[in-house]
């Protein structure tokens, strides 16, 4: 059980704002969804703690279902990320400005 | 006969409905059938206002107010005690100015009837003249401010209407229409005066009424009546009724005999109505207003009442003394008086006025209409004499305009316009007689002004036509080639255009002769009685009451005077004696019956028509005509009249004065037979020159009203509508300011904030994050990073906000 | 010891419409594989016919109130309330769909299985009481919305609108879940109503539970005011409203503000309810936060729509400015006592939203070419000429859109701006008012351009007959509510939210 | 009609909406059905609102025909209709002049061009509807519902049929109006929701009976503020100077008929707004604003007339002597005295016939030369004598001859201001230049087209009055006169309801100055 639970949420909160860099900083579709996968994660993590702090299951339970989501969002994402590939040749975010204004 | 003054409706009613008949349905009646429903209309109300006249003599000159019998009440709001019934007051000064109005009116009926044959609006024109009746009509018989003052400003419009009548006669329609307009105007500037004094005096009086039901005008006048009625009841008996029929204004002296000074005459014919109805007839006439509670008095009794009192009257914000209250109500009346009767400052319309036909210049702008201004500072006398201030500004105004007016006629040259600006220059003399509190002088020179000015006109009227006619004439016989090129420059009225018609119009000349000669003032015609009343009321205001204001009056006065028998005998010469300056007026015709009959009645009246008010010790005139037997008349309704005195100083004065400008304008007019026919004598001296400059110029009065008032209106009206509203408040507050910098902002959010401030925003904050991650090459930012960081922001913002209370708390 | 609920403490009839669409739409999924080519075309027909059941459904059992799925699952008047607005929606967008992804060639069946799923998760998000709940109906509500949004593929505008949906979709969605991971660990649970009733404990505690627990809701609030484009969290919205299909965009603006805000009404209601309620100093923070963001969506929206050209991309604008009136009843719900005031407030503005929204995008894919364009303002002109029908319920749903009396639009205002009148926020309703006049200058450009401006009409295709009653259905829904507001006014009364739970 | 369960107010409301679904199933190609229906209708609702007259208790101050059904019931908001003096002749002004702009339309050159008559004539029915609801709703929301509704008709017909700005034009209006009147729904929305209800009587009742107080002291104090919010939409609407900058636009681009029903009846609505709301709902803070108000009133009647004098546009002319016109109806009404507000409720539907009245002459002229420039006429009086003979007895109206109804009203207003405590001599003395300056404006106009010499050949042979043109020429000039000279038919009925409203604004202030 753990009882001082702070550690966990800095930790997490660091894995976040790595994630939430990740993305801002990324060019490649792929790493920018790979750093929301961190920032899950993150969430992820301090949900196992809170979860073990308060001597719970239900954290855990809602750390099975945002895996699995998140599973259903690579499978959609992947999917529209090779569209994209075979359309333009690049999965580079910075070429997507078709709309603007 | 004491139901008689019930008639008083039908005098509104009867050319009312000839105007409306002619209106609708004159285009296909034709000349005769347009000419004799006007005329006969206006002479059944001459009929019936005789009637009324015959009224007042069986009602002991006691006024009455009558209720039309339907259609009573014209604005009433209860809540705010308004009550203004359409009423009507027949009393001796209602009756007498009806007289004028329809006697004289009937008399330009018939002339017209000749002088228009032919125009193509001849229908529109008896319309109109039939609708100004009507108007007047209603102005002089109201018995309260407001339902005068539709009467006041009907009157104006008919004069709009008929100055612009020939609005599209070529060459000088816009001339014509810029009068007319102008007349309507000025009016308008009077109309304002009016208006204000309307409702300041109801401000402070609570009515616009001028008498209510039961009130009488002039107590002190009943009671000796109610002494003399008993007096002469016992009398006269066996006299019966003779002479009533025959009573025309001429004689309106007969009818008021009545003085208990005086011993009864033998006629006595005022005993008829007092004898017949004395025990069955209405009860005597309550002599005083004291029984009466101030709620149902009328505005004059009312004015006194408080007056008396004295002390502070509210009127919305401002409190002030009831000397200041009167003061106001009388100088915005007078203002209203000086647009309609031609005073300074408002006179310049006038003569403008004579741009549309000629008997209605004679009937409206000499005979009724103008006078509208003397008759309402009459009718309001109380006030008027309530107030030492107006009244010394009256009577300056008047007297002003009087030698104004007269100065500037004897620089004319038109024929219509000399008689306009002489018509501007006796309206001020009446003008000044109330200025000076000669009330009844006033009056008695409306009248034998009326008289003789409404003959002028219709003589100069019929000049022009004789002159136009012998253009005509020349023009269809052909003399010579030189017609064509001054053909359009022919002007029938201008005198230099004259000359001679002596002989071709002997009947016109008579009658122009005596108009001038009562104009003048010469003994014993018309104008000789009621100018020196007004002289001799003017001195005895200055003598009696050591007010410097009637010395001046008369002196101004004297002057002015002096000036009308100058430009009126210098137009007899211009336009009758001497030889023919030019062939038409060599082959001008005399005019059709139709028009010289109306001349000789008026004629006749001119000069015999100031007896009606003669003044005693003359001559012992006064036991021929009776003395002072018009001012006595009106007594009984204008509370402040009182019978002049006669000075025979003043009469010789006067007569001298008059003959030797008469004399002294012959000289310089006869003497040169053909003068140069573009060039006065006088301006032709080098003493003089300026002067006769001055005066044809018209003492540059217009020009100076263009400068100041009328161009700088027009400029300012462009600026405002041009510069002001359309370019600024329109184009640049709205179009600009609103419309422009609202798109703008759009814009500015949507292209430069939502792309490139965020952009900014994300390029700066990447800058730190580059810093921070050493990842410096990837600067280029993307569009969803962009979107990515703003979303970063709002959540920072979020958080931050959210845990802004708890970080305070610690 | 293992727990297993028997079928009646999950009490499946409670949340009877929500099972029939998820259950039709796993039928269609197979049905579909079954169907021959040919005769794919009934498979609209058959997602409309289970959602009419299930509005049906939705209707009947509209005043019941229960919980299922052991109170993850709440059935009340609210969530009937919403039933009944997303199948609406649905069931509109799908018959305004049919003809358009024939003719622009999206035609894929699974278009109408995904936005069955899409509604399914908009459901659930009105419906759920647990944040674990919550959370996965989110993600049922956004996936299939992200591939709906790149159906047009290989059109490259409709695939950037779907990845940069995904992308910030995702994005978005991490912070909800470390918003609903900080509030579960303030305080122990995921269900709402326990939320709620620990507020008294984490106040008290002098932990930094009260840390978390704000923090989360913040997080939470970003991750669905996402959803419900509030700005600054707007900024997908005009790309993926014009690049996707326009089908798309109706049902997605409508669904996703609906879904989004049902769950904001209940954690800003329920979960943060007890801590508002009983600290002012944060409830001071959060109603001043709330009306923050709704000046400033009111205020983008608005002003940002002026310079559009494009009609998809101005409604996309419009539909932000929309959320941020929402967002003022919300922040009005705020105050004590207002809070079902509140809610009612945005319900009735959110059904009124529906017809309007719904019919203008009808129109534009009424106008819409093939190949996407033709949704200029310009396209628009001489619409009053060549449509007169069309264009007059264009300008009646523009009208809506303004809020000019008699139509729903009207309506929908004065009910949000009442209640922040109640509430006290005179200010920030002046502002919105004067927003709302700028936004009729972009609104009535349109109507200027049908019936005003000089020019022919191009030839506009005859949309289906689907396509015609939704609209027709749209048009008699917004007049309807403008007309007779107690249409609605009597469902949305029976709606109580906050004070059911009080004691 | 009491069987009905309706009050005749709410059938003389739905009237035109009759004829409106009637129109609905009518062709575009019946278009003689069309005119024929939409006339019909509309001179119907104008008997029925006789009807209404007829049946008016002059005595009863209160509210009549009452009908009050709850609307939205969570919100207290109610259709409540009903009818006292201050509104009965604006609905029959309404009722009137749709008739007039209908008819006037008929034969109108811009349906050749733009064709769409159905539509025209479903707005203006439509426009009636709203425009007769504003005048008898007495729930606050259902009174901005009409407000608003009658935005969209008058904005089509300006856009659809006006003349070359017309787009520009149709938007500023929109957009003007609507911007004052969404402030007045914050101001509505305060005042229900914190009294209660948005009944307007319920409400007023409540605030004499000190329920409802709502404080006043300052500009920027509750009352003061609701009053402002009100106040600019209703002084946009009249327009008060300086919010005119719409009206010249409006009117000049609208179709005749439009111009009419927007000067008789349209303006009308932001004057009664300040009666019925402004005075009522906010006694208090009215007599603190009535200087500033009336100094905009003088301002604008002045401001107005002289502006309209350089005109060259006749439209434009006329569209500016309204704002000096609405100048006069405003200083009546912030006056508050008994007088002047009665001046004020007369001089609205003065304004409405005259200025109605010319707008019809510009728009005959129109028809016949295809140009507003005054330059291009000259000397009509001559050939078209009729039609010079009625448009110099509306002249005389709009500049106030006694004997036509404009005098009638300004003379009330300025009596009632002299002796006003709000306003005084300085205001009344400034306000009654404005009879000059009508002079001055009027004349110009009247001259430069109907007098002087025939410049141009095509006035020589213009087309003769059409029956149509004459049927709605002769009932304005029988208003004119009527009115004019017999105002108590008008006065009477509206009087005790204004004394009423002046008791409670002022009590006992307003005094003519007594006998000590």
């Amino acid at each position: 059980m753990v009882t001082q639970i702070e550690p966990y949420v800095m930790l997490s909160i660091v894995l976040f704002v790595l994630g939430v860099m990740g993305v801002l900083l990324r060019r490649n579709a792929i790493l920018i969804f790979m750093s929301i996968e961190l920032m899950l994660n993150a969430a992820n993590l301090s949900l196992v703690a809170f979860a073990s702090y308060w001597g719970q299951t239900s954290g855990q339970i809602f750390v099975f279902f945002v895996i699995a989501v998140a599973a259903a969002e690579v499978a959609v994402g992947l999917a529209m990320i090779v569209a994209i590939f075979r359309t333009r040749q690049s999965i580079n975010v910075d070429d997507l400005h078709q709309m603007e204004g | 006969m004491e139901n008689l003054g019930l008639l008083a409706p039908l005098v509104v009613l009867i050319p009312s409905i000839g105007a409306i008949i002619n209106i609708f349905w004159g285009a296909r009646l034709g000349e005769k059938w347009v000419g004799s429903i006007a005329t006969i209309a206006s002479a059944l109300t001459f009929g019936v206002v005789v009637l009324l006249y015959v009224f007042m003599n069986y009602n002991y000159y006691q006024g009455v107010n009558v209720n039309p019998p339907v259609f009573e009440s014209w604005i009433n709001i209860p809540s705010a005690g308004l009550n203004i019934p359409w009423q009507q007051r027949v009393d001796s000064l209602s009756v007498t100015m009806m007289l004028i109005i329809t006697g004289i009116g009937t008399l330009i009926h018939v002339y017209s009837i000749g002088y228009m044959h032919g125009d193509e609006r001849y229908h529109r024109y008896f319309a109109f003249l039939n609708m100004f009746l009507a108007f007047m009509l209603v102005l002089v018989t109201a018995n309260n401010y407001l339902v005068m003052f539709v009467g006041w400003e009907g009157v104006g419009l008919c004069s709009f209407l008929l100055i612009g009548f020939w609005f599209d006669r070529s060459g000088v329609a816009w001339r014509n229409s810029l009068a007319a307009r102008k007349a309507f105007i000025m009016n308008r500037i009077g109309d304002f005066g009016v208006i204000m004094s309307m409702v300041l005096m109801f401000a402070v009086f609570g009515t616009l009424t001028y008498y209510e039901a039961g009130e009488v005008a002039n107590p002190t006048y009943n009671e000796h009546l109610v002494e003399e009625i008993q007096h002469e009841a016992e009398a006269a008996e066996a006299d019966l009724a003779t002479g009533i029929s025959e009573v025309t204004v001429g004689e309106v002296a007969n009818a008021g005999e009545h003085t208990a000074a005086e011993p009864a005459p033998a006629e006595g014919q005022h005993a008829a109505p007092a004898e017949g109805e004395h025990e069955t007839g209405p009860a005597l006439p309550a002599t005083s207003n004291d029984s009466i509670v101030y709620e149902d008095l009328g505005v004059f009794s009312r004015a006194q009442i408080l007056s008396e009192q004295g002390g502070d009257v509210v009127v919305g914000p401002f409190t002030m003394p009831i000397t200041t209250a009167l003061t106001l109500i009388t100088l915005f009346l007078l203002l209203g008086a000086t647009g309609k009767s031609a005073q300074i400052p408002l006179f310049t319309w006038l003569p403008d006025a004579m741009a549309g036909p000629t008997p209605a210049s004679a009937l409206i702008h000499a005979a009724t209409m103008v006078t509208a201004g003397v008759y309402i500072m009459v009718r309001s006398n109380v006030l008027f004499e309530l107030t030492p201030t107006t009244m010394a500004v009256v009577a300056l105004v008047g007297s002003a305009t009087a030698l104004v007016g007269g100065f500037i006629a004897m620089g004319q040259w038109d024929i219509k316009r000399v008689l306009a600006y002489s018509t501007v220059s006796q309206l001020g003399f009446m003008v000044a007689a109330v200025g000076v509190g000669a009330f009844g002088a006033a009056i008695f020179h409306l009248v034998t002004h009326a008289f003789f000015k409404a003959l002028l006109f219709l003589a100069s009227g019929s000049v022009i036509h004789g002159v136009e006619h012998g253009h005509h004439h020349v023009h269809e016989h052909g003399h010579d080639d030189e017609h064509d090129d001054h053909e359009e420059a022919f002007d029938p009225q201008d005198m230099r255009n004259m000359g001679g018609l002596r002989r071709r119009m002997p009947v016109t000349y008579f009658v122009y002769l005596i108009g001038t000669l009562a104009l003048m003032g010469i003994f014993p015609l018309a104008g000789f009685w009621s100018k020196d009343e007004i002289l001799a009321d003017a001195w005895t205001a200055g003598l009696q009451d050591n007010n410097v204001i009637g010395y001046i009056v008369f002196g101004l006065l004297l002057v002015s005077a002096g000036f009308t028998a100058f430009y009126m005998w210098r137009q007899i010469v211009l336009v009758f004696h001497g030889k023919p300056r030019t062939e038409a007026a060599g082959h001008a015709p005399e005019s059709a019956k139709m028009m010289l009959v109306p001349m000789l009645v008026l004629a006749f009246f001119s000069f015999f028509g100031g007896f009606m008010n003669t003044p005693r010790g003359v001559l012992g005139l006064e036991k021929i005509f009776g003395p002072h037997e018009l001012t006595e008349w009106l007594e009984s309704s204008v509370m402040r009249v009182h019978a002049g005195e006669f000075y025979l100083w003043i009469a010789i004065l006067s007569l001298v004065v008059a003959i030797g400008m008469a004399i002294m304008a012959n000289r310089i007019y006869a003497r040169v037979p053909v003068f140069n026919r573009k060039r006065d004598p006088l301006e032709m001296m080098e003493a003089t020159q300026q002067m006769w400059t001055m005066a044809n110029a018209r003492l540059y009065w217009d020009n100076f009203y263009d400068r100041i008032f009328v161009n700088p209106f027009r400029r300012t009206s462009a600026w405002l509508a041009t510069e002001l509203d359309d370019r600024f408040l329109h184009d640049w507050v709205h179009n600009k300011v609103l419309w422009n910098g609202f798109n703008a902002i759009a814009h500015f959010l949507s292209r430069d904030v939502d792309q490139k401030v965020v952009d900014g925003a994300v390029n700066g904050a990447g800058r730190v994050t580059r810093w921070g991650a050493n990842t410096l090459r990837r600067s280029q930012s993307g569009y969803i990073r962009v979107y990515a960081i703003t979303l970063l922001f709002g959540v920072v913002v979020v958080v931050l906000v959210l845990l802004l209370p708890l970080l305070q708390r610690g | 010891m293992l727990y297993i609920p028997t079928l009646e403490q999950l009490n499946l009839m409670a949340a009877l419409p929500a099972i029939a669409v998820a259950a039709w739409a796993c039928v269609l999924v197979i049905v579909d594989l079954l169907l021959p080519k040919s005769r794919k075309g009934l498979i609209p027909w058959l997602a409309v016919g289970g959602l009419v059941f299930a509005l049906i459904a939705a209707l009947l059992t509209f005043s019941d109130n229960g919980s299922a799925f052991l109170g993850m699952y709440r059935a009340d008047a609210f969530t009937g309330f919403l039933n009944v607005v997303v199948l609406l929606t649905a069931i509109l967008s799908i018959l305004m769909s049919i003809r358009y992804v024939q003719r622009t060639g999206i035609i894929r069946s699974e278009y109408y299985i995904l936005l069955m799923f899409s509604a399914l998760g908009m459901m659930l998000m009105a419906s759920s009481t647990d944040l674990v709940m919550i959370f996965v109906a989110l993600e049922l509500l956004s996936i299939p919305l992200y591939v709906l949004s790149a159906f047009r593929s290989p059109d490259p505008k409709s695939e950037e609108a779907g990845l940069k949906y995904f992308l910030l979709g995702a994005f978005a969605s991490a912070f909800f879940v470390f918003g609903a991971a900080l509030v579960y660990g303030a305080t122990g649970t995921t269900q709402l109503e326990l939320v709620f009733a620990s507020a008294g404990r984490v106040l008290e505690s002098n932990s930094p539970h009260l840390f978390y627990l704000v923090a989360g809701a913040g997080l939470m609030l970003v991750g669905l005011g996402f959803k419900a484009a509030i700005a600054p969290f707007h900024v997908w919205t005009p790309d993926v409203y014009e690049g996707a299909p326009t089908s798309v965009v109706a049902f997605m603006s409508v669904g996703a503000k609906l879904g989004g805000f049902a769950a904001l009404m209940r954690i800003a209601m329920v979960a943060m309810g007890g801590v508002l309620m009983n600290d002012a100093e944060i409830r001071q923070a959060w109603q001043g936060l709330l009306s923050l963001l709704a000046a400033l969506t009111v205020f983008i929206g608005n002003l940002v729509a002026i310079a559009q050209q494009n009609v998809k991309r101005m409604l996309a604008y419009s539909s932000i400015a929309n959320a941020g009136y929402i967002l003022i009843a919300l922040a009005a719900g705020a105050t004590p006592g207002l809070q079902d005031a509140a809610v009612r407030a945005i319900l009735v503005y959110l059904i009124t939203y529906l017809f309007t929204t719904l019919g203008a995008f009808a129109v534009v894919i009424v106008l819409e070419k093939d190949d996407g364009s033709g949704v200029m303002l310009d396209d628009f002109i001489g619409l009053g000429r060549s449509r007169p029908l069309l264009a007059f319920m264009m300008a009646v749903f523009m009208l809506s859109l303004i809020g000019v009396p008699l139509t729903a639009g009207f309506i929908g205002k004065l009910a949000v701006f009442g209640v922040a009148v109640n509430a006290g926020l005179i200010g920030l309703v002046v502002f919105a008012v004067i927003m709302t006049v700028v936004s009729a200058y972009y609104y009535a450009r349109i109507i200027v351009n049908m019936y005003l401006r000089d020019g022919e009409g191009q030839p506009v295709p005859e949309e289906g007959h689907a396509l015609r009653w939704a609209t027709y259905i749209c048009f008699v829904g917004t007049l309807a509510v403008g007309i007779l507001p107690t249409l609605v006014t009597a469902l949305s009364d029976q709606v109580v939210l906050a004070t059911a739970l009080l004691p | 009609m009491e069987l009905t369960g309706l009050s005749l107010a709410t059938v003389v409301l739905f009237l035109p909406m009759v004829g409106m679904i009637i129109l609905l199933f009518l062709r575009e190609e019946q278009a003689r059905n069309i005119r024929l229906v939409a006339l019909g209708t509309s001179i119907v609702t104008f008997l029925f609102s006789l009807v209404l007259w007829a049946q008016f208790d002059p005595n009863n101050t209160s509210l009549q025909f009452v009908q009050q059904t709850p609307w939205i019931p969570s919100l207290n908001i109610s259709y409540y209709v009903g009818i006292d003096g201050l509104s009965l002749f604006l609905v029959i002004l309404t009722t009137f002049i749709t008739p007039i702009a209908i008819l006037i339309s008929w034969r109108a050159h811009v349906f050749e061009e733009r064709g769409r008559q159905k539509l025209y004539y479903i707005f203006m029915l439509l426009l009636e509807w709203a425009m007769i609801g504003v005048f008898i709703a007495q729930d606050l929301i259902l009174f901005y519902l009409f407000w608003e509704v009658t935005l969209v008709p008058m904005y089509f017909m300006i856009g659809i049929w006006g003349s070359e700005q017309r787009v520009y034009a149709a938007v500023k209006f929109f957009l003007y109006t609507m911007a004052g009147s969404l402030l007045m729904l914050v101001a509505i929305l305060y005042l229900g929701l914190t009294a209660g209800t948005f009944a307007q009587p319920e409400i007023v009742q409540m605030m004499q009976s000190g329920q409802l107080v709502l404080p006043l002291d300052g500009v920027f104090s509750t009352q003061s503020l609701l009053f402002l919010a009100f106040f600019i939409a209703f002084a946009i609407k009249v327009p008060v100077w300086p919010f005119h900058s719409w009206l010249p636009d409006a009117h000049v681009q609208a179709p005749t008929a439009a111009s009419v029903i927007l000067a008789a009846v349209l303006l009308k609505m932001g004057s009664y707004g300040m009666i019925r709301f402004n005075l009522q709902l906010f006694p208090d803070a009215s007599v603190d604003w009535a200087p500033f108000v009336a100094v905009l009133a003088v301002i604008g009647i002045i401001y107005g007339a002289w502006v309209s004098y350089a005109q060259t546009d006749m439209k434009k002319l006329v569209a500016y002597t309204s704002v000096s016109h609405m100048g006069f109806v405003v200083l009546g009404i912030f006056a508050m005295a008994s007088a002047s507000i009665n001046g004020s409720i007369l001089q609205m539907l003065n304004h409405g016939i005259s200025t109605g009245g010319l707008f019809l002459i510009v728009g005959m002229l129109y028809e016949r030369r295809h140009t507003r420039q005054m330059s291009a006429y000259g000397g009509l009086w001559a050939t078209a004598p009729l039609l010079g003979g009625i448009a110099l007895v509306i002249a005389l109206s709009s500049m106030g001859m006694p004997g036509t109804n404009g005098f009638v009203g300004e003379f009330t207003i300025l009596l009632g201001s002299v002796g006003s405590p709000l306003t005084g001599v300085v205001f009344t003395l400034l306000a009654a230049t404005g009879v000059i300056l009508a002079a001055i404006y009027i004349l110009a106009f009247f001259q430069k087209v109907f007098m002087g010499e025939v410049k141009h050949e095509e006035n020589r042979s213009l087309p003769k009055l059409h029956w149509t043109e004459l049927a709605v020429l002769v009932p304005i000039v029988i208003m004119i006169l009527w009115i004019g000279l017999a105002p108590n038919t008008f006065i009477a009925p509206m009087d005790p309801s204004v004394n009423a409203l002046v008791q409670e604004v002022q009590p006992a202030e307003t005094e003519i100055a007594q006998l000590p």
